[in-house]
Order: C-alpha cells, then structure tokens, then sequence
C-alpha cells in the first residue's frame, strides 16, 4: 500500500504517478551522466593549477559580473516585455511573441554578428556612437554584456509570461478594486504571486548569461580582463588543451551550481 | 445600463442615493454580480452611463470608462481571494496603502477593522493559515477598510457562523450610519436587507422587477421572489427598553436582535406566522395584543394571510399588518373582511432592529 | 540518415567520409566530383569543423576514413591516439599576411606598425593554430601586438577586417584572396620565421573500412588536380 | 483619462500600468533591432538562390525533423522530470535542479564533447551500443537528436516547473478526492491546468533545438543530409559567403517564426 | 485523532455507523474542515486511527496512510474548485469516469445530477460562465455523482438562494434515504442538521463539546454555541395531512417544509419563542394547544425559558417543550413550577421536517 508522506504544515504531499518516475529518471540521466562524465575526466592532481591561472580567474570574474548585470538588465527589460505579451491585447501578439523567440533560434554567432552588423563600427548604431561620443561598442566589457542579455532575455520573457498566463489575472483584478493603481498591483501583487516563475525565469536566463560563448565571440571579441569570459576560455583552451577546458568547465559548473543553488534555497522558503 | 456575459444579458437601471444603502436581492444567477462587476469597471457594459456622485464613470455613447482602480468604487467579490503572499494584517492594509496613506497609518487601520471583524488575533496569518469563515471575515475588513465612495458587498456574510454573521453586520451598519458609506449590498437573507438597507432591489433573470423602500418591498412584494422571501411585519419607531415605542406612543414589546440604544431609529419585525389572532383580547403570555379590523384575506399557498387595517381607536400603525393562518384555524375562527379582531404576538417573536433614519 | 538512398541502384555503393578542416571547404568541394567520377560508385562526404574538434571525433571512434586537419598539432593528437594509420603526409602550407582596409589607409607596412592605438588590430588566439603562428611572428620580430581581440580563428579575423571593426587583422594568405577584395594582404618579412606558417596534414583513419577509398582520396588530393585546386586557393605546396 | 479596453466575453482587460511600456520597447528593440538588420543586410536578388541549394534544402528538412523529435523527447523526459523537481520532496531537491540546469550554462562545444566521451565509440556507453548493438551513435542523426534533447530539456523543465508552482496543487487535491489516481489527475488535470507555461516551454525547446550547434557539430558532426542542420550550414557557409549565410539564417528564423505563431494561435484559442 | 495546522491542534474522536448521516456543527475556526480534510486524506495527523467499513485508512501508530483517492472518501470543499477546463457536465462527470465507469454512463450520471441539483441547462457551460450559486450546485453534483464510502460536505448550501437550499437539501436526503450513503455534513444552519442528520457532533476549539442524536442535543443543548443555534422544540411521530401525528395519536398541526409523504417518519419542530402560555386555554386561530406542568424557569438573556412536563391525562410528549417568555410576560403570568398552564402553538409556526428513522 502507498503511504502519504507527511509535509511541513500536516499537509500531505500527493504521491507522484509512478509512470512519471521512469521518464524523470531516464531524462535526469540524460543531463547528469555526461556531466558526471565530466568530472570523471577531469585532472584532479593538476586541478587547482589548471583553474588558478591568471586568466581564469580573470575569467571567472568577469563572467560573474557580467552574468549577473546581464540578468538584472532581463528583468528590468523582460519582466515588462512578458506583462506585455501576456496582458495586454495588442494586435499582432504572436507575431512580436516570436520575434522575441528569435536569438532562441539564431546560431549564437549568427546572433552576434547581427549585434556586430548593427553596433559595429560602421553600423547605423555604432557609427553614431563613435561619431558622436567616442566610443567603440564592441571589444568592451559592455558589449558582452549586450550580448549576454540577447541571448538570455527570451528565456526569461517566456517562462515569465507562461507563469502569468496560469497564474490568471484575479488577484489583479482585486488589487483594482481595492484603489491599487497597475503600477501598485504590478508591484505588490502580480510579481508575488508569479514570483516562482520569476525566479526560474532569472535562473534561466542567468545560467544562458553564464555560458554564452558564440554570440559574445563575436561580437564582444576575446580578450583576457575585458571581454574573455570563462566559456570563451574554455573554448579557446579546448584547442589545445583538453584537460584545462575540462577543468574550467567544471569551475563553470560548479558557480552555476551554487548561484542557483542559493537562488533557489531562498525561494523554497518563500510564498507557494 | 446592459451587460452581455455569453448568452446572458443583464439589463437594469436605478439610482441609489449618497450614503444610501441599497440591498440586491434575486436568485441564483439572475445578475447580482455582474450588476457589481459592472459598476466596479470589471465588464465592460455594451451600452450603460454609470455616474458616482458626479463623476462619469462609464458612458458607452461617450465611449468613456474610467479604469476599475480610480472608480473609487470597493468591491468585496463572491470569493475571499486574500493575496496569498500577504498576511491578513497586510492584505486589509492594501487599500489603504493603496489610498496614498502611511504605512502605520494603514497597518493601525488594518489592525482596527480586523478587530472589528473579530478576528485581531489572526492578524499575522497567511491566508493559507485560515479558516473558511475567517478568510472571510478578513476580505470584508479589506473591504471595509478602503472607504470607497461606493462599497460594492457580494453575499458578505455567507460561511459566516452563528455568531460571526450578526457581530459582522452590527460592524457594517456602525461603518455605514457614522461614514454615510454610500453601499451597494447582495444578499439571499432578508435580515441583512432590513437591518441594513434603505431600498431593496430584485433581479430576476438580468432585469430589475422590483425596488423601493425596504419597509414597502417586504410588506407588499408584488414579484415571486420577492414574496418567497419577504412578507414580513414591520413596525417603525424608536427603541425602548421594552421594545420599541411607535410614533403614537404605542410599546411594541420585543427583543433587540443587535445592539440598539433607547430613542435610536429601529424597526421591529415579525413573521406574519408568528401572529395568533383571536376574536376576545386573549389573556396569558403574548405582550403585544392589538386590535385590528379584517381587511382582506388573501390565500397563500397553504396558509391564508389576514391584512389588518386599524381598528377604531386602536393603534394608527396596526394598518397593514399581516397575520398568517392554517384555512382550518381560519374556518374555527370564522372571520371576515370588516370584523374586528385581536392579533397577539409574543415578545420573543418581535426583533427589534437598529433602523437607518 | 537518406544520404544513401538515391545510389541504391549501383550495387557496389561505397561512401566515403572525409572529416575535414573548415578552411579547405571550397578546395575539397571543388575536387569531390572529379573523384567520384574517377571512382565509380563511390560517395564522397565531408564532415567540416575545426581541426581540434575533428581530432578529438576520430579519437573518440567516429567512423570517418580520412583526417586533413590544418596544423600539425592536431593531427599528432590523432597519431598519439593510434587512430591514424601509417605516417600522415604534410602537402601544404600557407603564411601569415596582415589585413588591412582596401588602399591601405593607416599605411600599414609590417608588424610594427600595428602596435599602439593608432591602428587597432586583432589576432588568432594563442591557444589555435593561427594564434601560435602569431606568437612565432611576433617573437621574430621582437614586438608584442596589443590586440582589441584574440579570435576563436582566422576567419573571425577576417570578419573583423572585412566589417571594419578593426583597422587590421593577422590571417592566412588564402583568407586575403578568399575576401574578393574586401581586405587587402601587406606581406611581412617574419611570416616565413620557424612557426609562424601553417601545415596542412592528411592521414588515414585506422579502422577504416574503406582503407582502400581514404588511400585514394589522399593521392589524389596530394596528386596533380588536388596540387591545382590549393594553389589556386592560395595554399603553397609541399 | 485612460480607458478601459474592452476584451472578449465583455471583460475588461486591466490596463497595463504605463512604466512598463518603455522597458518593454526597449526590450523589444534590443532584440527586434538586430534581427531587422539581418533582414536589412540580406542579399535579396540572390536569396531564392542561396536558399534552394541542396544542401539548405537538406539543411532544413533535417533541422525541421530533427527540432521536431527533440521537442517530442523533451516533453516525454523533461515533462516528469519538471513534475518531480515541482512535486516531490526528494532530499536534495535543490541540488537535482541545478544540475538539470547545468545543459545551460556548459558552453554547447563542451557539452558536445562530453556527450563525445560518453557515447564515442571508445565512451563507457558507445563501447557498449558498439559491442552489442553495432551501433556507432557520432555521425548519424539519431546523435543529433540526443545533442539537441541535451541542450533543450532544461528549457522545458524549467519553465514547466514554474508554471506548476505558480499554478500550486488545489486542484489536483480535488481530483483526489473524486478518486482520480495520481496518473489521471495529472492527465487530465494538472496538464491541462498548465497548459500555457507547457506550450511556453516547448517553444523553448523547440527553438533552442533548432538554433543548436556547438553541441551537434562536436559530437554529431557535420555531415550533409545527416547531422547538418541548419546552424551547421550557417557556419560552413559563414567561412566563405557571409551573405549566404545570412540568407540562411534569415530561413531559420522564418520557419521558427512560422512553427511559434502556428502553435501560439492554437494556444491563445484555448483554455486560460 | 490528532491533527496539527501550525498552532492549531485538532483533538477529536467520534465514530459514524454505516448510512448514517452526521452533521458537524461549530463556530468559524472550530476545526470543522482540518477534520474533513484529516478524513479525506488531505493533512497528515500526528496520531490518529482512521478506519473505514474494516479498512484501516490513517493508522499512525502502524504507519498506515492511505492516500486520499484510494479512501473512497469523497469531499466537497468549502471553495467550489470546478476545474476551470472542463465543462460543468464533464467536472460531473470525473468522479464516475475515475471509478472507472463508461464515459457514455458518466456523461449520463453528470446530467442527472445536475438536473437535480437544478442546473441541467448549464451541463455545456465552463466554470467562469456560471454565477457563484451556480457554480456551488455543480461541485454539490460533483461530489454527490462519486458516491463514495463516505461523503464529507462542508458547507454544501453557502452561496444558494432561498428556493434553491431547500431544494437541494431534498435531493441531498433523497439520496441519503435512497442509497444509505453514509455522510458527514458541516454546516452553520441547525435546519440542515435537523432534516439531515442523525446525529450530531459540535466542536468548539479544536475539540467535541458535545455530540448525540440530533433531536436530543438540539433539545437540551449543553455546550454554549449549540445552546445558541439550537434549543428548538422538537415532537417526534409520522407526518399527517394536518401535520404530524405522534405515537400517542394526538395531531401537532404544522407546515410540511419540505416534500414529506403521510406517513413517513416526520419531526415536528418549532422555537421556543413561538410558544405563548396561557392560564387558561385559549380560544382563536393557535391550533395547538396543549396542557402542560410547568417543570422549571430557566433565565436564559433577555429571556426565560419554561420547561414543561407532561400534564396529567395531556399527551406525554409535553415533556421537556420550552417556552421563552420575557420576564415581563411571566410577571404577569404569575407562574410557578408546578402550576399547570396550556403552550399555545400556532400552525404557521410548527414546521414539520422528513425524519431519518
Ligand atoms: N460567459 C458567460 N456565458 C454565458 N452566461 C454567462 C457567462 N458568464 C455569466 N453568465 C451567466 O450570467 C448570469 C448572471 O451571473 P451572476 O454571477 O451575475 O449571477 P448572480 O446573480 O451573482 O448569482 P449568484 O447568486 O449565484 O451569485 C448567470 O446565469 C450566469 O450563468
Ligand atoms: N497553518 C496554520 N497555522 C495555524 N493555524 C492554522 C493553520 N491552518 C489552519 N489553522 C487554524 O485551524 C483552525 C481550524 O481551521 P478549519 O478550517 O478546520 O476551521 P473550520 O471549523 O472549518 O472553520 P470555518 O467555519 O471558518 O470554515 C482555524 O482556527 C485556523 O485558523
Ligand atoms: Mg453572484
Ligand atoms: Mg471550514
């Protein structure tokens, strides 16, 4: 006989359909085993050599700053993009839903060149900036972060919105009634009551943020302290050194462990 | 004003006065609350012109409608629907935060109508953490608490216990005789509607097919529903001690059914079942025994309603009153329109209700 | 995979699976059909990437037959793995040239001229091939370059000339004449100093199952037609 | 004064509060902007040409097909996966998850590569597929496959599992207590309840399988009509003909779109 | 049982027997749904020993739990949770397929149910088209078409209008008598309890204050929140033409408040209050007069409660009715225990209510 097992709060957890156990078994394996495989090939005696290079922990601070900047910019440009493309009734809403999708689809590099065509020094953008202000976008830590937050906003835009549309609009609706103008319901209630989906959606787009590579490539450029962060060095060290890439992966690895795993310890002690 | 939800239509018009409180009666379905989503700005109407003190909120033909958080209209919905993520203290501090008030300000507030509500010790409580009928005593405090031009209350009182429902309704009716609170009220318990409202409405089926004074609708219903419902004896003047004392100085003997103080406006009500009529001043332990002359019967499914006028020289205010018997009892007794008759009611039978003006 | 279906017909069906270096796309595309009309039957197939990454597949097992890769160090990757079969053959090479903006704006006129701000360059990462060959020029010449980027490969070099992000960029003489024009080559005396070229190495893949077809393929592209095709390119012979 | 805009059904959709609209627009163009470059830099007289050879012809049906069965193994694993790291109390809930996020962050090529170590011929698993099966897994479609579901499945997990804690258990405690077992209740329950954040994370999966290419090019390779897809042609062609592939990825983003709007349009007729 | 929701304990221990019908009574908060919710499956208890017709469902002691769809246990919340996707015929329609019947056979169930909860003609509508009464009476046909072992209804009539709680009470009895379903029932309205219940269980804090035969605890009431709601008068016999005639043969005139056969067993209640009391028999239109001892004065507020016993030679069911009376009225009655005095009933007043066994 199937027992209940007991929660916190005397609520009972419902049991799992079994025939959910076998896929969720086979598809974790799918994404674990090559990664323990990972560790597995890793050069343990030569590890903390191998990730204490100048140039990886260049890496490693620059990816964490960049992420984490990249992230904060998807939530202050994608939170309203989702409110948008799950609220309101513009016409042509799939359309611009799938626009939104599109550095989902774009080859990374492909991505980074249509930023490199646009910001460059001689695109439309690029060239006003350099005229006029002196500066040049790409080969700048700025520049990888534009090009972090493509590549890592959609990510955030729709599992946000997927939450919104479950989530439904009655607390809104309340909220209204109760005098609260949007921006107050927005605030106060919409963002905590979809905050779960807000949350994945960060972590998302942040674990996006930390291991883009193509798109920062090429656009951003790859030099060590301003634009090389620790996927670019990955990859340029896999080509000739296997076993440092691995290791570095691992490092990768390991801080995106961490960030969500603390991300996430927060949340579970949160609101349902 | 007309609204269309899917095959539904809801159609009606009437005016309701400030600080007036208005009860809006009907069965299942028939459009209570789409008549108050609709004024909360929550559906919009195909073809309605909504005014609140002066202030446009809807006009189709102008194709005005003013969004549901500046309508300053509150709306208590069918459904508790706390904010999950607040406690109850937070969720009735909502509105008035909403209202560009402190932040101590509203938690005071919060902490007061929570009170009022009865329910100031779970003020720290997670919705989850609540009881059905706490929950629902908590969203009419947030209700309450917001102060809005017009209080919108659909069926505030349903899961409310024994108890809870009338310390509820006593708190809305202190709110609405000291602030004027101009409210709009749904209800399927007549008592709420006549402790509480000056007018009554009834829907059926999306149209309004009755309204007016409180008093007039539920002595005279002339819809179904609203004679299912109403019917009842009513008696104005003020509270006594003993009961309630008519304009011509009459006692009518009774029980205060909620807090009321001597010489403060009320009515007193009884069923027209609770009325014993007898051909000689019957003596024994009914208080109120009082003359009247037979209007007309009217029979009433299984029971026949005698209509009293006033008998000559008894009291002015008997005219009108009803009194239900079995047809046996009506054959025994023998009576006939112009004979004059003694009707006696207990004093346990009469509550005496706080009356608004 | 239907790549076989339409050559069902011809009994004696044999495919064969070139993994080749990304540069030699245009090359290897150009001779494909003169080998398969040499070789009836016979299906030629290209699997194009970077050299490292082609290494590490015939490493791990992928059933590819022959491996032409652009530098000596990954082909030794392969080697050291047993994975090749008998000795691979260098059969070209190419220098390093400076790109710079058609007309040679900033008059560039060898390394020197790249250092400092005024002209803004980028170069091959060290870790790849063409970066190592940078390092070897730049040690030639006594300089150290202060690239605005150290690129994944050449091409991305080239990209970064051609779309004028930068004003010059270190790459291959086959990359200058592969541009169209879009960028033109400044020759420099240290692209000829130890390192600093590149090599192109082919060799069989041991377990081959078509030993015989790899062998083909590398005469013939070591041969006469396959001589044509690079230099033509812009590859010098060796 | 603003006014309401009426919606379907007679209700009144809440007005967006109006700070949003700008991050929004800004978002929007962030990503709209760069993409309308790509349009702008198109060699349109030569387009139909670029985009008939065969080999984009190949190109396409293979990463039209292959995206398709990625997608479908997505929702077959990652669906009980999301429903155990959202349902379950297993000890170590936090860790699970971060790992199904690791796809994410591990640079493509590396997570090609270890796919390489694990299923290569000479890998634990592809010595045991060769031995017993004769089968080689590199170089064929099916490993195309697998590198795509690699990378995809966390985004489906993820969104998936926001939208089932946005949307909590109620009513799947009510089907428990009409007698439905876990498996129907999550059949006919609990998916369609979260229907919306389901479609939102397929057309994650979907569009991430089908911009896939560190991934495939490391560990399925690049073969014509086998493992090239789209991408992999991209950058082939990006060797040579920046226009061609420009022309090319302009095609994946036409089809992407096609594939998002086709399946948002059945959504949006569908339940809330 | 045992059952803790944060710093709320539940400590209750009652048993039900097969077919029998309980209802649960107690203030808000009380405990009234944490125990359903124990019953369902839905919390884990702390220490508690559920079981079944023989099943063991919750043994803590033994580690058993079953879980909740395998209890046979069926639940009716108090929020109405209609699964927003499917129409109100297939929301009906979930509990039979889930047992396992054909989906021809449980469409077919659905609609029945439906039609007798009222609302046949919504079967095709989805949840957010229905009212909130309406909504109520399809999760009342939710829970009634699964027909489990045991069926728990909280609060099933919240939210209906006048007509439609009576209504659907009768359907509710009708299949209680019909197919002997075993039910546990909460509810704030002691109507409910009276024509549903056999017996009655009253919480108050978290534990029983009070549990027995309705019609005994409602008569003499210990606990202070049932004393509230109940203290009826109740006379037991078979329903009449005229009413209701007890075993003695004598006739309680009364006013069937629901579709009773003569015959049938029946309850005649009526409240205290509605009792007048004379000296001397009165004439006029009360038709039930009967002879009574006076047996004690019990000050209840306002009010005092008589308490009868039987009169020599009058019917023996006297015994034990109440009478309130204000003091002023028992002043001038002069009454003291032992005095014989008549209860005057009238028929309007006696409602006569279908009786379980
Ligand atoms: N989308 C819709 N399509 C068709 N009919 C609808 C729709 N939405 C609501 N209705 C109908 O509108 C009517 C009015 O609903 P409303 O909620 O206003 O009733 P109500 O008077 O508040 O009833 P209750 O007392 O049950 O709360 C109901 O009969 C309902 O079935
Ligand atoms: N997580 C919790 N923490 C503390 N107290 C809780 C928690 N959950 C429930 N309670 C308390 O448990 C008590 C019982 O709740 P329950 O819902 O069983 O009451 P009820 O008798 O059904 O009341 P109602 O008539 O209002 O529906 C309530 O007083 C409630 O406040
Ligand atoms: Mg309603
Ligand atoms: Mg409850």
């Amino acid at each position: 006989m199937t027992r209940a097992r007991p929660a916190r709060g005397g609520a009972v957890t419902l049991a799992l359909p079994w025939p959910v156990w076998v896929p969720a078994i086979v598809g974790f394996g799918l994404i674990a085993v090559p990664v323990a495989g990972l560790v597995v090939r890793t050069d343990w005696p030569d590890f903390g050599a191998l990730i204490t290079t100048d140039a990886a922990l260049d890496a490693l601070l620059l990816s964490l700053q960049t992420g984490l900047i990249s992230t904060a910019l998807c939530l202050l440009l994608g939170t309203p993009l989702a409110l948008v493309l799950a609220r309101s009734n513009l016409p042509g809403l799939p359309v611009l839903r799938s626009i939104v999708l599109l550095p989902l689809v774009l080859p990374p590099v492909v991505g980074g060149l249509t930023l490199l065509f646009l910001l460059g020094r001689t695109g439309p953008i690029g060239q006003l900036a350099n005229d006029w202000f002196g500066i040049t976008i790409p080969f700048s830590t700025p520049a990888v972060i534009i090009a972090q937050t493509f590549v890592a906003m959609p990510f955030l835009v729709v599992s946000l919105e997927g939450a919104l549309r479950t989530a439904g609009e009655r607390y809104e609706i309340v909220a209204a009634t109760l005098g609260a103008s949007p921006l107050t319901a927005l605030r106060r209630v919409t963002i905590p009551v979809v905050l779960p989906g807000l949350i994945s959606g960060s972590v998302l787009a942040f674990a996006r943020a930390l291991g883009e590579f193509g798109a920062t490539i090429a656009f951003a450029g790859n030099l060590q302290g301003t634009t090389q962060t620790l996927p670019l060095l990955i990859y340029i060290q896999s080509q000739n050194d296997l076993d440092g890439a691995v290791a570095m992966s691992l490092v990768l690895v390991v801080v995106a462990v961490l960030v969500i795993v603390a991300t996430r310890t927060r949340d579970a002690s949160g609101v349902r | 004003m007309t609204t269309r939800r899917g095959g539904f239509t809801l159609d009606v018009s009437f005016e309701v006065a400030p600080g007036e409180v208005v009860a809006v009666l009907g069965p299942n379905g028939s459009g209570k609350s789409t008549l108050l989503g609709t004024l909360a700005g929550l559906y919009t109407p195909e073809d309605a012109r909504i005014t609140l003190g002066g202030r446009v909120l809807t006009d189709t033909a102008a194709g005005v409608g003013v969004p549901a958080h500046q309508r300053r209209v509150g709306l208590l919905s069918q459904q508790a629907l706390l904010f999950p993520h607040l406690t109850a203290r937070d969720n009735v501090a909502f509105g008035p935060r909403c209202a560009g008030r402190s932040r101590r300000e509203s938690l005071a507030a919060a902490r007061e109508r929570l009170v009022d509500v009865g329910v100031g010790d779970l003020a720290d409580r997670r919705p989850a953490a609540l009881s059905g009928g706490q929950a629902q005593r908590v969203a009419i405090a947030r209700a309450l608490a917001v102060e809005p031009e017009l209080l919108l209350l659909d069926e505030p009182f349903a899961a409310l216990d024994v108890d809870a429902a009338p310390a509820v309704r006593s708190v809305l009716r202190r709110l609405v005789r000291d602030t004027g609170q101009t409210t709009l009220l749904v209800t399927h318990d007549v008592v709420d509607a006549v402790v509480l409202a000056d007018r009554l409405v009834v829907l059926t089926e999306g149209g309004v097919v009755e309204q007016g004074p409180t008093a007039e609708v539920l002595a005279r219903p002339r819809s179904a529903f609203a004679a299912r419902i109403a019917g009842l004896d009513l008696v104005a003047g003020t509270a006594s001690d003993a009961g309630l004392t008519t304009p011509d100085g009459t006692t009518v003997f009774g029980l205060a059914s909620e807090q009321v103080a001597p010489g403060e406006p009320a009515v007193a009500v009884f069923p027209p079942s609770a009325v014993a009529v007898h051909r000689k001043p019957p003596e024994g332990s009914p208080r109120n025994v009082l003359p009247a002359r037979l209007a007309a019967l009217e029979p009433q499914g299984e029971v026949v309603r005698l209509r009293a006028a006033a008998a000559p020289g008894g009291p002015p205010w008997v005219d009108g009153l009803a009194a239900d018997v079995t047809p046996a009892a009506l054959a025994e007794l023998g009576a006939e329109p112009g004979d004059d008759l003694w009707f006696a009611v207990k004093a346990t039978e009469v509550a005496v209700h706080p009356r608004r003006r | 995979g239907g790549s076989s279906g339409g050559e069902q017909q011809a009994p004696p069906t044999r495919t064969l699976t070139v993994s080749a270096a990304a540069s030699l796309t245009d090359v290897y595309n150009q001779l494909k059909p003169q080998f398969e009309q040499a070789n009836p039957g016979t299906t030629v197939r290209f699997n194009f990437g970077g050299s490292d990454t082609l290494a590490q597949q015939v490493v791990q097992g992928v059933p590819a037959d022959v491996l032409a890769t652009a530098s000596t160090r990954t082909m030794q990757t392969a080697q050291q793995a047993g994975r090749i079969q008998g000795e691979p053959v260098t059969y070209a090479t190419n220098k390093l040239q400076i790109a710079v903006q058609p007309g040679n704006p900033k008059g560039v006129v060898d390394l020197t001229s790249l250092v400092g701000p005024q002209v803004t360059e980028s170069i091959c990462a060290p870790a790849v091939p063409c970066g190592a060959a940078t390092e070897a020029a730049e040690r030639a010449a006594g300089v150290t370059l202060d690239p605005v980027s150290e690129e994944q490969d050449v091409r991305s070099v080239l990209q970064r000339v051609t779309t004028r992000n930068v004003d010059a960029g270190l790459v291959y003489l086959t990359d200058v004449k592969a541009s169209n024009g879009q960028v033109q080559g400044v020759d420099f005396p240290q692209a000829s100093a130890q390192g600093a070229g590149q090599n192109y190495l082919i060799g069989a893949v041991t377990g081959s199952q078509n030993a015989d077809l790899a062998n083909g393929w590398i005469q013939f592209v070591t041969g006469p037609q396959g001589d044509a095709a690079l230099q033509q390119a812009g590859f010098a012979l060796k």
